[in-house]
């Protein structure tokens, strides 16, 4: 392949790490949605622009699931689940911003001394892409416990998974990525469910230890 | 595929009877059809060990995994005897609305299919996706009885269950770029035996990175500490079919998955022993859980604790390898999850009876129900290692082997061991002894179960059957 | 024939010390009274008092039991037997070698045994101050005795009293350290045993720091009379035994003629005067001490002869 | 009935395990499908598990023939019946398992079984507690036990004892496997300081069980110390002997000195046990050092002594558990201070308790004089060690030995003084009655076994040499023939004993005085009340109590052994209430080991405990944390 698709490959990758930083940044709750939807259509463009250098047309399904799904219904569902809760003016970064940030580029540095070392003997383009999706991972991760919002953590489990199918559709070749990226989306969707159903206020871990008292066995 | 086709029933056999349960509302009727159904899966599965089919590009069925597939079978079999009764009891107390009836039994024959389908799985990517069904369908099970601890502990399931299937995907995706260098594009690249076979010629560093992925998310399937924290509440919160679920099959089930990827590794020369970081985890897991254990109020979250405790002795003896601790584990896995499910049917019903889980509200057992009680009894003796019975042959084995190379190791296991005992009698003597407290329901429980799965315990704690040997010692070997 | 003559001589030696007993109790008792200025009993009043003992009928409390009325007779035998073993006049008796020097002190641990016993089975309060206070005696004084013995026959490398008494007769003891602090030890340990001043006082009644009275307290009449005699045939064994082992002097070996064996009898006589006259000597220069010091006196005992024993288990192997 | 099966079945185990030792076969071996797959069960008989088997099966059947009787007095007999005959099974296969697996297995059954039989009566709290703490410590031993046999097996797993003695025979660093045995088989054995199970389990069970377990279980527990030490690993070194010696010692000493404070029964007699179990590992230890500088026949003698006080103990311990049950089963009452005067009232079990406690205060001609001698003698023999270690360790145990001697006699003239003799303290000690007749037959079976024992020591001496020449290559000179039935251990002119001419003396001339006095001397007997110094009290709270007559030693030893304290409350002139006196004592062992670590284990527990309650986003980040520092470590490793 020439330079030019290993650029572009290159620049949406790098993209997909850039969102995940600002997802890291953004202390709204509002805007935090946006740049998620921001991402899913990232991912979708550079899932597709894969599936067309590496000729691979169900690549092009997965792109479309991630499009229509991550970039538009989830996004909008969160949106009315903040409206329901009432909870959008929430500013909810459990450490600082500086600090996270800092750590965030501690683990991208992380991830590319993994990666590019071990996967010495790959072409290229695969190694950017595994690097650029580990460190959207540990991102996702890290933005999961610097979160103690709910919607946030769900939006920080997302970018986990936009990772995840970045790395599948850079890996070349690979088989079952469109029934791997369904099974995702389920799962997904049944959190969004989950925190839409159970009305799981504000965060996962409301938790005082007279609940957990209640828990260790004092219930009925 | 060639043969009776053993594999396509058994997984077939759950997944039309999840469909049709899921439309039946009599109880007694869908009771029975679940019953039915795992008994017909069993005796496909059992047919497996009789004409093994080739593997083929998405299943294989082999020395290792031919154990776990009847294992799951008898358990999914003899659970689903026992839920029978238990699920009636919840109905009559009304803690089940027969709404939740069709979904639970729906989901149980779903988890019995992604079980299935994750053992006899070829194909890497095949068995994410069925460990994902199955994280699933017991988080829905779990928050089943839709208390705020429910919920709590479906939640927590989930989300450190979701996280750790990401983990074990990435690890999935980096095992498949290891293996595109040398097997090709495709589909190949994913699938078992052909991996098993190349592997020696894989670049051994990102087996490791990806190992390190695998161990993480798989292991906290397992419950492995520090990845364990879903694992007690999860045990506690849903039915205890469900906890006697989780604890006998979905743990093994987990585990086999990072067996699987360690015999790749232990295959390859030049990738870093895992060794070392699953005994690290494994001794870890012992001791922290085995101090766990003494400071539990709620008899199911003890005995979840206990299940952690004992996935860190097998994660250990593995760890240690060694044919004999890899023998060792894999009887203990066997073991454990036979004794562990007997013993939450025994809690199951006397938690009935008794109307609750706190074990100081519990006491006389071996008084009010003769039965129940000797079988807890003979249940905790057997999970903290005592004879004659089947555990005390496996951690004789791996505690005798350890000490031969790694003393401290093994001295540190045995700590840890006399630990967990104590605590685990301390608690049985206060359960089982004394005057006993009264009831509020009459115990219409199903002993079969329990008595069954003991009976297996006793008799392979004192004589092991040569095919078993076999399989075993095969195993043993290639584990390295 | 020689066998006849042995038995001879053995069964000489266990009617010498059976008449011999009271004779050295009653010469101490008369020694000590002349030493304190008195006139005293003369020295065959120890015989009147037994055989009017025995006369008299025996009175028992109304709950003492069998064991009550058999043990005298155990205690006395034991003693005896003890006290025929122990080489008086003549070394090698036919019967030294059914027991060694610790089976003797085993003998007399088995009487005190006994004599506790009937001290608590009537059940009165003195009877029980005296069982106990002897049994604490005898915890300290046994192991001494058996670290005096190891201290002996580590020398001898025998326990045989026979082969002991042979050993200090040749050259080759020399003079040892151990030995003198074996002595010490052993009449210390004589001492207590005998319940004599300062450990006990033979002579009071009604004293609460009496030990050995206190528990024959409910005995009367012939059973009293086994007892008394008992405890001067006991007296006698450990004087004749420290005799034997440190002035073996004058000891005949087996099969001599009668003329040395009437010799050795003489030298023997002489040694028990020696002897009661140092004990009684002794006693009438110091005082009873109070009980809970017994501890302190026999746990010296102790000390003295573990120090010689194991001076010599060191020394043995230079 | 359950009992008669067992009867009949350890009588047969005895027969066979006679005709082994008497005609010494060559050792038969079984292997058997179970156990271990690619091993099998091996059980094997040769000499030593022949004598000990010889000795499970004489203990067992006496207890076997008094539950025949006693057993209809159990409460709750479904919480007896079905361990009692698996604790024996455990136990006769312990001593005849020819490999590791089969071994532990054993073992284990007999600490479970008998960890029942502890807590057959449930309903009362500290038989709960000693239940705990005696399965905890039951498992804490096996485990250590299991290590040893790792060390022994290898990591190959060659647990049949032949490949063992095989792999040992050139292994090194062997040390380490006789400090696990001593601490494995010591805390079953209950060796100081690991005894502390020992008192509060023993009494707990129903009696022929607890006489099971002094008598018969602790010798287990030597019969794996022995086989392993002696038999499976290699040459001995030097300070093997030394540290068994010391602690052999200090068992001794410390268990008759804390069995002197009992005032219960039961207990007291488990404390004694824990006394003979120190002085056969006295005795073992010397056989160890002999053995370790190559002095075959001393090494014989040290080892015959240490067995045959073994096989002593075993009688008479069983038969003053089953008086002692007796008693308890008549009266009620375990506590001494309940009981008195009992001779009245039982007078056979009386006589033959005092058999018991004779023995057991080695008294000639009784039996356990002969094996206390045998170690006397064994201690004796000491200077030729060359080791100056051992030459100054020797005599020091030899002092405790005696020691520890005088203090059993006083204690046992103690129990049998309070309970069976002076007048009774209670009502219920008032009503007892003469127990059953299978008590009564088993009692006098074993108080003959005692007897026999003692006046012809050398039948059992010859009986055990096969198994001194197995285990040291040498043995005591033949026995049997010497005329007169003398025992020789090494030559006539060192030392002799005959047990059967000293009975006949002492016999012979105590009934000659009887009857010349009864013949010419007045035989005429008065009652009269007792006389008591001129003032006698009729009420038999005046006696002399237990813990008061070991009031004199409590305060020669007590003050730094078990750090006594006393209290007295003396009332002034003219208050009414009683003075009294309290006594509070303690067991070193539990308040600096056993406190000490159950505290640890309970912080442990309170330290990790609030990881049950942290939140879902704190477990993310354990998480998260454990896979940074994993790919950390993998970025520096590789």
């Amino acid at each position: 392949m020439d330079g030019f698709t290993l650029d572009v490959a290159h620049l949406l990758a790098g993209g997909l790490v850039l969102t995940s930083f600002v997802m890291l940044y953004q202390d709204r709750l509002y805007a935090l949605l946006n740049v998620f939807a921001l991402q899913a259509l990232v991912l979708s463009l550079s899932v597709a622009w894969q599936a067309w250098i590496q000729g691979a047309p169900h690549l092009f399904i997965t792109a479309a699931i991630a499009l229509i799904f991550k970039a538009f219904i989830i996004p909008v569902a969160l949106h009315r689940i903040i409206a329901n809760l009432g909870i959008h003016r929430e500013v909810e970064a459990v450490t600082g911003l500086g600090p996270t940030m800092l750590f965030g580029i501690g683990l991208v540095a992380l991830s590319m001394v993994v990666m590019l070392r071990v996967t010495a003997g790959d072409d290229p383009l695969a190694r950017e892409d595994i690097a650029f999706a580990l460190s959207v991972v540990l991102l996702g991760l890290l933005m999961m416990i610097t979160r103690s919002n709910a919607v946030s953590q769900v939006v920080g489990f997302m970018s986990i998974e936009n990772g995840l199918i970045l790395a599948a559709a850079g890996a070349k070749g690979m088989p079952l990525v469109v029934e791997i990226s369904v099974a995702f989306s389920v799962l997904v969707a049944l959190i969004v469910i989950g925190v839409f159903l159970f009305r799981i206020r504000e965060r996962f871990d409301t938790v005082d230890v007279g609940v957990f008292d209640r828990i260790q066995g004092e219930r009925r | 595929m060639n043969g009776f086709p053993g594999v396509a029933l058994m997984l077939a056999i759950p997944a039309l009877s999840a469909a049709v349960l899921a439309l039946t509302t009599d109880y007694r009727l869908s009771a029975r059809l679940n019953v039915l159904a795992t008994f017909l899966t069993l005796l496909s599965a059992v047919s497996l060990l009789f004409d093994k089919p080739a593997p083929d590009a998405y299943f294989n069925v082999d020395d290792l995994n031919i154990v776990f597939i009847v294992l799951t079978g008898f358990v999914a079999l003899t659970t689903s005897v026992f839920s029978a009764s238990y699920i009636a009891h919840e109905l009559e107390i009304g803690r089940f609305e027969p709404v939740h009836l069709r979904f639970y039994h729906a989901m149980y024959q779903a988890l019995i299919f992604s079980m299935n389908l994750a053992l006899v799985a070829n194909n890497i990517g095949l068995m994410w996706v069925a460990i994902e069904m199955a994280t699933l369908t017991t988080v829905l099970m779990v928050g089943l009885y839709r208390t705020r601890e429910a919920l709590e502990a479906a939640w927590k399931y989930f989300i450190l269950g979701s996280v750790g299937i990401a983990f074990a995907l990435f690890g999935t995706i980096l095992v498949y770029m290891a293996a595109r260098p040398v097997v090709g594009e495709g589909f190949d690249g994913m699938v078992w035996t052909i991996l098993a076979k190349r592997v020696s010629a894989f670049d051994p560093s990102l087996l490791n990175v990806a190992f390190i992925f695998l161990l993480l998310g798989y292991g906290t399937k397992v419950g492995l500490a520090p990845l364990h924290a879903w694992l007690p509440d999860a045990h506690a919160e849903g039915p205890t079919p469900i906890s006697a679920v989780l604890s006998g099959l979905l743990l093994n089930v987990a585990l086999y998955a990072v067996l699987r990827f360690k015999l790749l590794l232990a295959a390859n020369a030049g990738a870093l022993a895992p060794g070392p970081l699953m005994a690290a985890m494994g001794l870890g897991s012992l001791i922290f859980a085995a101090f766990m254990l003494y400071r539990r109020r709620d008899v199911k979250r003890m005995f979840a604790y206990s299940s952690i405790e004992h996935m860190g002795i097998i994660a250990f003896a593995f760890g240690m390898g060694g044919p004999l601790a890899n023998f060792a584990g894999l009887l203990h896995m066997t073991m454990h999850s036979l004794t562990k499910s007997a013993i939450f049917f025994a809690v199951g019903h006397i938690s009935q009876v008794k109307g609750t889980q706190r074990i100081a509200d519990i006491r006389g057992l071996t008084v009010s129900h003769p039965l129940l009680g000797w079988g807890l009894v003979v249940g905790v003796i057997a999970i903290s290692g005592l004879p004659p019975l089947g555990v005390f042959t496996s951690e004789f084995l791996v505690v005798s082997s350890a000490f031969a190379r790694q003393p401290l190791l093994a001295a540190l296991l045995v700590a840890g061991l006399l630990v967990a005992l104590g605590a685990l009698t301390l608690r049985l003597q206060g359960l089982a002894f004394g005057a006993p407290t009264p009831d509020v329901a009459p115990s219409r429980a199903s002993y079969a179960p329990m008595i069954s799965h003991l009976g297996l315990v006793v008799l392979a704690g004192i004589y092991l059957p040569p095919p078993l040997v076999a399989w075993f010692q095969h195993v043993a070997g290639l584990l390295g | 024939m020689v066998v006849m003559r042995d038995l001879a001589v053995q069964g000489a030696q266990m009617l010498i010390v059976l008449a011999l007993a009271p004779l050295l109790t009653g010469f101490v008792r008369k020694l000590k009274a002349r030493m304190l200025g008195r006139e005293g009993p003369p020295i065959v009043q120890p015989y009147r008092e037994l055989v009017r003992l025995m006369r008299k009928e025996a009175v028992l409390a109304d709950n003492a039991s069998w064991l009550f009325r058999v043990i005298p007779y155990m205690v006395f035998a034991g003693t005896w037997v003890a006290s025929a073993l122990v080489p008086t006049f003549a070394t090698g008796l036919i019967f030294s070698w059914s027991a060694d020097l610790i089976a003797v002190t085993a003998l007399l641990g088995s009487g005190r045994f006994f004599v506790a016993l009937a001290g608590m089975d009537v059940g009165t309060s003195f009877g029980g101050i005296g069982s106990s206070r002897e049994a604490m005696i005898a915890t300290l004084a046994e192991p001494a005795m058996i670290m005096i013995v190891f201290t002996l026959a580590l020398l001898a490398g025998s326990t045989q009293l026979s082969a002991l008494a042979g050993f200090m007769l040749s050259p080759a003891v020399g003079l040892r350290v151990s030995l003198a602090l074996a002595l010490i030890a052993l009449i210390m340990v004589a001492i207590a045993e005998n319940g004599r001043i300062p450990v006990d006082n033979p002579a009071t009644h009604l004293e609460l720091t009496m030990v050995h009275e206190a528990m024959i307290l409910e005995y009367s009449g012939r059973h009293l009379a086994m007892i008394e005699f008992a405890a001067s045939l006991k007296l006698l064994l450990y004087v004749s035994l420290i005799a034997c082992v440190f002035v073996p002097w004058g000891l005949v070996s087996p099969r001599a003629a009668v003329s040395e064996y009437a010799l050795a009898a003489l030298a023997y006589l002489g040694k028990l005067a020696a002897g009661g006259f140092l004990l009684a000597l002794f006693e009438t220069s110091i005082a009873k001490m109070r009980v809970f010091r017994v501890p302190d006196f026999l746990g010296a005992a102790l000390m003295l002869s573990l120090l010689g024993a194991l001076l010599l288990f060191v020394s043995r192997s230079l | 009935m359950v009992y008669a099966a067992c009867l009949a079945l350890s009588g047969m185990g005895l027969v066979a395990a006679l005709s082994h030792l008497i005609g010494a076969v060559a050792p038969a071996e079984i292997v058997s499908p179970l156990g271990l797959p690619w091993i099998g069960a091996h059980f094997r008989l040769d000499a030593l598990s022949a004598f000990f088997l010889a000795l499970v099966s004489l203990s067992s059947g006496a207890a076997s023939l008094y539950a025949v009787g006693h057993g209809r007095e159990e409460r709750e007999p479904e919480r007896v019946l079905p361990f009692y005959p698996v604790f024996l099974a455990g136990m006769n296969l312990v001593v005849l398992a020819g490999d590791a697996f089969t071994f532990l297995l054993s073992w284990e059954v007999m600490s479970l079984a008998s960890c029942a039989l502890v807590m057959a009566r449930h309903r009362e709290e500290e038989n709960v507690y000693a239940g705990y703490v005696y399965l905890v410590m039951a498992s804490f031993s096996a485990l250590t036990l299991l290590l040893a046999f790792g060390f022994m097996a290898g990591a190959d797993g060659s647990y049949a004892f032949d490949s063992i003695r095989a792999r040992m025979a050139t292994a090194s660093s062997t040390g380490v496997v006789l400090v696990l045995a001593l601490i494995g088989a010591g805390s079953k054995a209950g060796l100081a300081p690991l005894h502390v199970w020992l008192p509060l389990a023993h009494p707990a069970a129903p009696s022929h069980v607890s006489a099971l377990m002094s008598g018969a279980m602790t010798k287990v527990a030597v019969y794996a110390f022995v086989r392993i030490v002696f038999d499976l690993i290699g040459p001995p070194a030097w300070w093997w002997g030394a540290i068994v010696l010391a602690a052999g010692g200090m068992t001794a000493t410390l268990g008759v000195l804390h069995a002197l404070m009992q005032h219960d029964l039961k207990r007291l007699l488990a404390y004694s046990t824990v006394e003979n179990i120190g002085i056969i590992f006295i005795a073992l230890g010397l056989a160890l050092a002999f053995r370790a500088y190559g002095l075959g026949s001393a090494a014989a003698l040290a080892l015959t002594a240490g067995l045959l006080h073994a096989f002593n103990h075993s009688a008479f311990k069983s038969l003053l558990f089953l008086g002692a049950g007796a008693v308890l089963s008549k009266t009620g009452a375990r506590d001494m201070e309940r009981l008195g005067g009992l001779i009245h009232r039982m007078p056979q079990t009386a006589f033959l308790f005092l058999v018991g406690c004779a023995a057991i205060s080695a008294l000639p001609p009784l039996n356990g004089f002969v094996s206390e001698w045998l170690t006397l003698q064994a201690i004796l023999l000491s200077p030729q060690l060359p080791s100056w270690g051992l030459k100054l360790l020797a005599p020091a145990v030899g002092a405790l030995l005696a020691l520890s001697a005088a203090l059993a006699a006083a204690c046992f003239i103690k129990a049998y003084g309070v309970t069976f003799l002076g007048r009774p303290r209670t009502a219920a000690a008032e009503v007892a009655h003469e127990t059953d007749r299978f008590s009564l037959v088993a009692m006098s079976l074993l108080a003959a076994t005692c007897f026999i024992a003692g006046i012809v020591p050398s039948l059992f001496i010859d009986a055990l040499a096969p198994v001194a020449r197995s285990l040291v290559g040498d043995r005591m000179p033949a026995q049997f023939g010497l005329a007169w039935l003398t025992i020789v251990p090494i030559a006539e002119s060192r030392s002799s004993y005959n047990g059967m001419l000293v009975f006949l003396f002492v016999a012979a001339s105590g009934i000659l005085a009887a009857s010349v006095i009864h013949r010419f001397a007045s035989h005429a007997v008065r009652r009269a009340p007792a006389w008591d110094c001129g003032f006698p009290d009729l009420n038999p709270a005046t006696q002399y109590t237990a813990a008061s007559f070991s009031q004199p030693i409590r305060r020669v030893y007590g003050s730094y052994v078990f750090r006594a304290r006393e209290r007295v409350d003396m009332p002034l002139p003219g208050e009414l209430r009683p003075a009294r006196i309290e006594v509070e004592l303690h067991d070193l062992a539990w308040d600096w080991l056993y406190a000490p670590i159950a505290r640890a284990v309970g912080a442990i527990a309170d330290w990790l405990n609030p990881l049950q309650f942290r939140t879902i986003r704190q477990y993310l980040s354990l998480v998260f944390f454990a896979l940074v520092v994993l790919l950390t470590g993998l970025a520096l490793w590789s």
